[in-house]
């Protein structure tokens, strides 16, 4: 059996003996931004029902994970390298949730994507096959001497692709400065966990490259955080790569176009619900007299605040326009390329 | 006859086969309760249960090579690649092996798999899953290439493709899913590959398409009749085999041609359908074979899908130039 | 001037290259103190150390991946894929990956990379290491393709790929590597893509080609002028881009071409070329543009290799045809 | 620390208080075929310098874990799923030794393939690809209720491949009867080992997808044996898949191609020989007293007489011809492949 790593416990307690390294002002931080994150998936479903808002893969209970992890980064210098599930890891990195909405909204531009200075990768829809380009990444920083750690995300199930396993075999090679982050949220669309892999945790796939592999409560922000520390600061000491399993529960569907009535048992989704990232945080809080019902209420407004403001700004944003089509595929586009766009240009304007 | 749109069709297909033949085992990605993402496996399996329709662990590489495994095996595996442009995961097992494993093993291992895969533009899905990449496969020799456009053709062919003793790569074109139904009998009948459809007679021209651009083209030749251009429409079907002299007779009957593709433009299988044009029916020419296609760039996001696709618009104004020449 | 082979002329690119640039670095299968399986890498480690001139672990997809995350970090890799038909266990590093990579990030992210791998029948290789799968990479926008013919052409366009913004496959003939010496200048010289060579003149019939089989077409056009047809031979050099212009100019001056490929006919590249010549030479061609290719199988074993590969007969009879009509 | 398995030490002794299930009569058998292995490498390696052999990688030096592992199947049942370096396993296997000879000497005709019957699929030059192709087969005849369990081969370069990933986690899924049988002979071609993968046992590996890895000595046929009817009883009881990884060393070049004078260490190689594989067995059925000069000389002789008859029934193959080119890429070939197929035969036949 593998040891989970735990310290904030379901009901809100602290498991005894454990110490976070989290002070008590950096975790307002993060119940905020887990907060933020919860609100902005419940707004945005709604817009997507609209038909205002693209495909979308909500963080709806794994807000813990995915900004417990992120806030072990130091923006200025380590990278993300997401999957597509972890937005309030990259807007905690520092790209703005109001182009990330806009391009969501359609304003897929070049005044939306990730500005320059923030160490993000776009969005990687090909299962796993960021991994590989995170490895370089943080292979690339390294053999340039610079103190950067790549932090790369991969669900348990993009997991069972062969770039994962290339991926980590060179990353532990190269000791690369990279963290290879799971998110095991028991799902991939409406495969099980375990028609996904017969391992008992994936934590132990580690140990088949060389370098050490933890298990977390993925819905525990202390614990994660802890554990992403350690691993951050192990590659950034030069001792190379780990691979940490968050074990943690999709508590939505897949995606804006999925249903999950189709193969979710509901009792055990009821059952995952009691161990929500999100109250656990605030019992605690409670019970050492820093939440209440007005800060509750205040933050509630705040968040939703913020996120008017950004869906406002988002809309705000210029659209696409024709002259966008042919951007960013060449620096020197090949004539017959050129020549296309120039034919699509006197199309578009001749209507 | 009862009425059904793609899916249903492919759906009926499935159940007829594997009720048929208990060897057909269905393999993917969500394939099982969730009945596929686009629901063509819905019901299968609660019917055939787990253990012939299987949701398999998210690699691609392994669905398709086990595919070959299972098949020596003695099964008969019809895997599910969630889009086509997910083969690419797994390309290496498609044209080297599974293309290849007759030939490899000089006729010992025939392999009777079919690969399904839905594709296409259109329907504003997120990067990847529109890219129509079929082109990209008939460098494979050994794997047939099968573009259905309607639902009578769709169960068809894939109950041709099941029981094809070679492997057959089977592209669904998720844009025309739903997009109505028409009569597809139940029980077996079989559209044969290499032979292409003239979907509608016409003297002018002819436009040359597969899957979903053969719709594009039906309602192009709509609006060019309206024009009093009447051109005739040719559905390949299959782009391996290719129905070289249904094309090359219905092209040399209008001297012009137009091809049609939602694949880029260069080196898309519009340029092999030029190629053979001109080595079969040069000179039977009046103008040169022109081709509509999407541009020589990366699929776009969905607000701008509608831009890079061949247009209705586009396709009309290539048949009009051609006729004018 | 210094005689070198083409395995020379590339080793001195990357020589010069890394000299000048300290972010370059090599990357693959048994590059380093092997040199690479055919040498064209003998030196590099103990001249450049085993930090940019590295082995990797046994993995293409992760050659190539890692390469593009080498490049986001500031690295500019030469990625060496061991031979051209193993691209397919990182196919979707590829097309979908490192080429499309600008576009999905908005032009955020450029990756200068080259890919290097050798191809190509005719060494008695085994399975897949001749493979001339080069056409299934047009249809992957982002991506530029190198054929180079010579040992000039390889360095020339070896430093141009290297320093292009954009990801650039280049594609070594292995056939040609050793098969004798040219003029190749030490230093910086580039070799522009998107400009084929007119290697002959002739006003006969135009042979359209590029890598080992333009080497084949001069030969071929050197039998020819021995029967009184004089030969022009066009090099494409680069598919992408594609050098229509020169393409086309000369195809209309003779009126007549034959098009060369070691590829399987069906999607080859020379479909692309002959579509492009009905697209924009159609009122100069006198006679059907003709193929000759390997044939619509997989590649054959070592012992068969001669009859599958396009033969200087099979182009020699292929011009005289044409001419004939 | 991995355990590596060993019975029969380099000095040809036993290991204390180990009991190898392999009797006498079994290791006679086994070291015949482990010289008939070293005879046919070295005879055709001759025949390759003369340019009557193709490309050839021997199997020198892995003699012990080729055949102990192929001697632990049921020819009439199980399946082998080779590389491409396990040229006795597959002999052992039933796949005349004429025949693949004949394949070797160009004689590449459906009369010299795989004979019907026959358990064994083609040798595997895209690496690593076999196995996912493995774990379907094995997942398809447990499917059908046969009680046959595949033996699949891999080396440790092959086993970086995302398809090795792939291949094993499927297994573990579907608890397919197969075995992964890695050859870690320490190089893939010139990339030794340590360059391979940071992990220091690669039968770490199992733990990864839930099942059990093995590290034996790959020069102790004995080990070999031992540890691979393990893996396949456990197989055949329908306990589901084994990762065995045999430590050996690769005594000669990678292929015909190659040249290892400009990576190779020879004090290294120099070592690696004195734990010949072939040599502890004579020396222990020597000090058993089941071996002598006598015997060795009949041996040696009968290999060579073996030899020599495969060689000579080998070149009284029927070589290629013309008609045999477009044989056997379809059961029904498309029309534009019948026409090519014409046009060809026309031009050879015009010749
Ligand atoms: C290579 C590839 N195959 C298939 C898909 C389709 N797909 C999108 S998300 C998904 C499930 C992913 O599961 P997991 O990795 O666990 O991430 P999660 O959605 O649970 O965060 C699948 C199958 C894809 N995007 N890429
Ligand atoms: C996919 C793929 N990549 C590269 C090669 C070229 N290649 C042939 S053998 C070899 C080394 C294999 O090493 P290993 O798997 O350890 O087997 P060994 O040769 O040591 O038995 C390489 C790189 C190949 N055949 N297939
Ligand atoms: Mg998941
Ligand atoms: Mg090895």
């Amino acid at each position: 059996m593998v040891e989970r790593r735990s310290i904030l416990k379901p009901d809100g307690t602290i498991v005894p003996g454990s110490k976070p390294r989290m002070d008590e002002e950096f975790l307002l931080e993060a119940l905020r931004l887990m907060m933020l994150s919860r609100a902005y998936d419940e707004r945005v479903i709604g817009l997507q029902r609209q038909g205002r808002f693209g495909v979308y893969s909500p963080g709806l209970g794994q807000e813990a994970s995915i900004v417990g992890s992120a806030m072990s980064l130091d923006p200025s210098r380590d990278w993300i390298v997401p999957q597509y599930r972890e937005l309030m890891a990259v807007v905690r990195q520092g790209y703005p949730l109001e182009l990330i909405t806009a391009t969501y909204m359609g304003k897929t531009t070049p005044d939306t994507r990730i500005p320059e200075g923030v160490n993000v990768l776009p969005t990687q829809v090909a299962l796993a096959a960021q991994l590989p380009q995170a490895t370089g990444l943080a292979w690339g920083l390294k053999l340039q001497g610079k103190d950067a750690v790549v932090m790369a995300y991969i669900g348990e199930g993009g997991s069972s692709e062969g770039d994962f396993h290339e991926a980590l075999n060179l990353a532990g090679v190269q000791r690369a400065p990279i963290v290879f982050f799971m998110q095991n949220n028991q799902w991939a669309i409406s495969t099980p966990r375990r028609m996904q892999s017969a391992v008992p945790s994936f934590s132990l796939r580690a140990a088949g490259y060389g370098f050490p592999g933890v298990e977390v409560d993925g819905n525990d922000v202390l614990a994660v955080y802890d554990v992403a520390v350690e691993a951050v600061e192990r590659a950034r000491a030069g001792e190379g790569p780990s691979l940490v399993e968050a074990v943690t529960y999709r508590m939505g569907f897949h995606n804006t176009t999925d249903n999950p009535s189709r193969y979710l048992d509901p009792a055990e989704f009821e059952e995952a619900k009691q161990r929500d990232p999100i109250q656990r945080v605030i019992k605690y809080l409670t019970a050492i007299g820093l939440w209440d019902d007005e800060r509750q209420k205040t933050a509630d407004q705040e968040v939703a605040a913020e996120i008017e403001r950004v869906v406002e700004a988002a809309q705000a944003q210029r659209g696409v326009r024709p002259e966008m089509l042919f951007d960013n595929v060449y620096e020197r586009p090949p004539a017959r390329v050129e020549r296309q766009r120039a034919e699509f240009l006197k199309s578009v304007n001749g209507h | 006859m009862p009425q059904r749109n793609i899916v249903e069709a492919i759906n009926n297909a499935l159940v007829e086969e594997m009720e048929r033949d208990p060897r057909v085992m269905l393999l993917g990605l969500d394939v099982g309760k969730l009945g596929g993402v686009f629901r063509t496996t819905t019901g299968l399996i609660e019917r055939f249960g787990d253990r012939r329709v299987v949701d398999t662990p998210l690699a691609e590489a392994s669905i398709l090579g086990a595919s070959l495994g299972l098949a020596l095996s003695g099964m008969v595996p019809v895997a599910e690649i969630q889009f086509l442009g997910f083969t690419a995961q797994g390309f290496h097992q498609i044209g080297p092996q599974l293309a290849k494993y007759r030939h490899r093993s000089r006729g010992r291992f025939p392999c009777q798999v079919t690969i399904r895969a839905p594709f296409g533009g259109g329907i504003r899905s997120p990067e990847f899953h529109s890219d129509a990449v079929e082109a990209q496969f008939v460098q494979s020799p050994g794997l047939k290439i099968v573009m259905p456009s309607n639902a009578y053709d769709a169960k068809g062919m894939l109950l041709e493709a099941i029981r094809d003793p070679d492997p057959v790569l089977f592209c669904e074109p998720d844009r025309l899913y739903r997009l109505g139904r028409m009569e597809v009998p139940d029980g077996d009948y079989r559209v044969p590959f290499g032979k292409a459809s003239v979907v509608r007679e016409g003297d002018d021209i002819t436009l040359v398409a597969w899957s979903a651009a053969s719709e594009l083209c039906q309602r192009a030749a709509d609006t060019l009749a309206a024009d009093g251009i009447e051109a005739c429409v040719v559905d390949l079907r299959t782009l391996v085999p290719l129905d070289v002299e249904t094309l090359v007779k219905a092209v040399a009957k209008t001297g012009r041609a137009v091809v049609v593709h939602e694949a880029p433009l260069s080196a898309g299988f519009g340029a092999e359908v030029v190629a053979t044009l001109m080595e079969e029916a040069f000179y039977d020419l009046d103008a040169p074979v022109a081709r509509v296609a999407s541009y020589d760039i990366p699929f776009p996001a969905a607000s701008m899908e509608h831009w890079y696709l061949p247009s209705l618009e586009r396709v009309v104004a290539a048949a009009r130039r051609t006729v004018s020449l």
